[in-house]
């Protein structure tokens, strides 16, 4: 598929100088860095997150208002380098300490694990969160080896609230943590995306087929089917998150449905419909729930239900504002 | 015949091994999209393209520096799970050793199993576990077993490269613990591991530049 | 290409009811129409948008505040009959006058003509606003032909703001014409949008072809090219874009770089990195540049840059922020 | 041999050709595919099936009423273009007439006369603008003249839907100054316009059934 680029080497950094380019009032780039962070510095804990681009918003979009301080951008699918993520540490407030979130994988962990032991050296109190929603991937008794997706979105935004709230280093890791153990995903992927570098197809996926938890690069789900109706999809997805979460009619929820780029917000509504009723039926209770597409896997066709059990602690974060370019989430609740 | 190396010649041995990885991108592209994002080429040729160009305006002192540089080089360009594992692998067995002027066969042995272990505690992965460790740990020990032999430092290298080799064609045999290629299972049989290729092409390339400039 | 629905005559009301479902404080339903409308209601006048669906978030999620009072959708590429767009003039405020603000197709243009003399007849003052930005479908001479395609976003954001300061019906006519007046988009398609009913493509789409100022159910543009790098695009768009506008050093303008759904973030950003170049090498002003997806037809490749000349009298409406799910534009300027 | 219509046959004439229409959708939707959007056959169909629906339901005291019933319906249920268009060429023509029980074929002149009119204001598209106004105008003056030429109604009508047939054949000739069509300029030559197919079909069975039900 035609892809809007003008060298692979380049693209994400041009990226990301496009995009400092068309908001330099609110962010500015980590010298000799493929990272940017906030202007509007202010004495607090600082959230530093990280990953290999190509899932935008995620990383670039996610630095913001009562979101993360500052980020680090690999290229496609590649975590960023230690130094990349240990520049921008450097480069934003770090007094307070720093939290590092990224998500469940093997490049991103290793390289924020290494991070976190060069910043000790230099005398930066920094933490781990490394975000494990995908239920797809490991059975509930091995949650900490899931591999995480969108639901670092919900993650990010509480622990950024906390952050703004002043909370010490230690609150905000205990927070983010809880965030994260409250905070399933599940996916289902209804067509290829496009590598931007080459224009290539990441997998193939026949015509009339879905699958159920597959990863954006083409990683096996556990359920592949034939396409259902829309109303049969939403079913199938909230029944394993149901299924997973063990809710009952005395939890409460927020609920964000994430579409993959490819799929319009015409059908996200029609699935949205149907969810609602899903829960409504359960009698759980919906703190919030939205539509939005803040974790996009390239032009790929589907979508991933996130739900976070909430407790009064959870939404007084969940409740702060968060802005940034691509990540708006202004309005809470029904 | 030498038998040991010194500062010059491991800096002239290392740009040998990164024009081999930089010559084998799209090999071991092919390889890593068959059971991971096919990143890993592109990844290993960036960080040893930044090895071919910025080693050679390095002026080293002992044989440690050279590795320290080639991995700190690995660490700060590539990215990826491998930007760290390749990193450590260079970076780890150097630290805390004294300067030396040469290497001789049992210095490649300690500070690749010095390496080693700092690669296991990092990623937690055993053999079996279709990861560069397959290929990384045998290389090791064939590295440790030729000095108890007595091997001469060329033949022990080569030892360590067709031991490299074989727990490369191991990966085939095992399923994934690790990374994109464990959600596979039991397709990935047959397939064989990126990172442990690309082990085996570094231990090859040693031994073939220490045949063709010490013997 | 799989799409998520459940039958293709239900697509538009489902979608409309899955919008409800899930922000039911913020707007609600027409009674007996697919359309919508501020729960929030004030004594100011109102702007009632309707279109066939399909390029959402338009229409759907135009209503908001400082955007539109309501809206009437049509099936997807089909205009809304008269009678739904009447039913949401008299459900909306409508003693202070209704402005009826759609893009310049003769669907839309024949159906909201009518409603106009039907609600006189009903004693309700009204007055239409069709928008004319494309510039690749009829010559500067003939402005009032040129079809309307995402610069309504900009012009429904223009009259929003105007009718929440209070104003009289006439002055919100004029303002919103002189914003229509000074909008102008031009576009480039890179693939062919996927119908949701039938997940069948709209139109043939070569690869490695790219075509300007298509129209969105493939109707002919007016540059059919190679693919070239996002460099070249960008300057193409911005070439044409500032020959019809005729800018100069002393002109402030507002620039929204629009994606279509199939193109993502990273390419957008890579596309908007450019167009800044060019407006800095040409000393134009920019008063706010930014990036969205408001006018997106189903899963197309491609986008449109729109460009809004302000003078300071637009340009104390287009500050004005606007809020809904799907359209949010809080932060202005650079 | 009958040379009127009371409102009981006009409804069941317009039954006729709802079903015409209705039948008609994949056809309607080839020809606008081609030169349009695709949506003119789903957009006749849905309000002509509403017109299946709803028109048995109705008791009519009037021809008139038959009329702007069915005209109200496409105006409600259609959208697009064409549900103004259609809705106007039902509904315009028989505004301030006084109730009649009988239409001749005068009146189908008139009416249609009328609608005409009040279409080219709405649409402002002349004859060779590919549009309707391609079968519609042809067919009104065919009825006009057949008034002239003292035709029975069977016989004018019939004459109408030959006209409307040459109108929509001549669309094929010219390029589109309307809608979406527009855009394709000199392509548009060969391919018929959606809007004036309607129009004959339309006529086409006013007359069938006019002929199978009146002569
Ligand atoms: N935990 C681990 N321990 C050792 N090696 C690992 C581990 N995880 C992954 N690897 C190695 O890294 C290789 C993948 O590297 P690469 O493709 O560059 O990174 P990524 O997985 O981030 O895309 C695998 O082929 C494997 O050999
Ligand atoms: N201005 C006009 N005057 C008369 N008929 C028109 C005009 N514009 C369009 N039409 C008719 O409407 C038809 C298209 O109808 P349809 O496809 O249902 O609507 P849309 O153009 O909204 O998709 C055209 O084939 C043409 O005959
Ligand atoms: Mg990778
Ligand atoms: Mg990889
Ligand atoms: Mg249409
Ligand atoms: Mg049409």
């Amino acid at each position: 598929m035609n892809k809007l680029i003008n060298h692979p080497d380049d693209m994400v950094k041009e990226m990301l100088e496009g995009y400092l380019s068309i908001y330099p009032n609110q962010f500015e780039r980590v010298p000799n860095t493929i990272g940017l962070m906030k202007k509007n510095k202010s004495e607090q804990v600082s959230i530093v997150v990280g990953g290999g681009a190509g899932n935008e918003p995620w990383i670039m979009g996610y630095v913001g208002e009562g979101l993360a301080t500052g980020a680090a951008l690999g290229n496609v699918y590649t975590a960023p380098p230690s130094r990349a993520i240990l520049n921008v540490t450097h480069a934003v407030t770090n007094s307070k300490g720093v939290l590092y979130i990224c998500t469940n994988h093997m490049g991103d962990v290793l390289n924020f694990e290494l991070v976190r032991e060069l910043a000790e050296l230099d005398g930066i109190e920094s933490r781990c969160v490394f975000v494990t929603d995908d239920i797809s991937t490991a059975s509930l008794e091995q949650k900490a080896e899931r591999r995480g997706v969108a639901g670092i979105a919900l993650v990010v935004k509480v622990a950024g609230a906390a952050c703004d709230f002043g909370l010490s280093l230690e609150e905000v890791v205990r927070i983010a943590n809880k965030a994260k153990e409250n905070t399933n995903t599940f996916s289902v992927t209804t067509s290829a995306g496009y590598m931007p570098g080459s224009g290539r197809a990441m997998f193939e996926m026949p015509e009339g087929e879905i699958e159920y938890g597959m990863g954006f690069n083409g990683e096996p789900g556990i359920l592949h089917t034939k396409l259902g109706s829309a109303d049969e999809i939403a079913e199938t997805l909230m029944k394993y998150l149901l299924n997973d979460m063990k809710l009952t009619k005395t939890d409460e929820i927020a609920v964000m449905i994430n579409g993959f780029g490819f799929t319009s917000l015409l059908e996200l509504c029609i699935i949205g419909r149907k969810v609602k009723q899903i829960i409504n039926t359960n009698k759980i209770q919906t703190h919030d729930i939205f539509i939005d597409q803040l974790f996009c896997p390239q032009g790929t066709g589907g979508l991933s239900i996130t739900i976070m059990k909430l407790d009064s602690e959870l939404k007084k974060y969940y409740d702060a504002p968060a802005y940034s370019p691509f990540f708006n989430k202004i309005a809470i609740g029904e | 015949m030498k038998n040991s190396m010194n500062a010059e010649q491991l800096k002239n041995m290392f740009l040998s091994v990164a024009q081999k990885i930089v010559d084998s991108e799209d090999f071991l592209t092919e390889i890593d999209i068959k059971i991971g994002d096919g990143d890993h080429g592109i990844g290993m040729s960036v960080g040893f393209r930044n090895v071919l160009k910025e080693l050679p305006k390095c002026q080293f002192t002992g044989a440690e520096d050279v590795f320290k540089m080639v991995g700190t080089i690995l660490l700060d360009t590539m990215g990826g799970a491998s930007g760290v594992l390749f990193g450590t692998m260079f970076i780890s067995g150097i630290i805390k050793r004294p300067v030396s002027e040469e290497m001789k066969l049992s210095d490649f042995a300690e500070v690749f199993r010095k390496s080693l272990n700092a690669l296991q505690q990092r990623g937690k992965a055993h053999i079996g576990d279709k990861t560069m460790i397959d290929a990384f740990e045998p290389a090791v020990i064939g590295l440790e077993e030729s000095v108890c032999n007595g091997l001469s430092l060329v033949d022990g290298l080569n030892v360590a490269a067709i031991k490299a080799k074989e727990g490369m064609e191991y990966t085939k045999q095992v399923v994934a613990k690790f990374g994109r290629a464990k959600s596979y299972g039991e397709k990935a049989i047959g397939l064989q591991d990126a990172g442990a290729t690309s082990v085996w092409i570094i231990f090859q390339e040693i031994a073939d530049w220490s045949t063709g400039n010490l013997s």
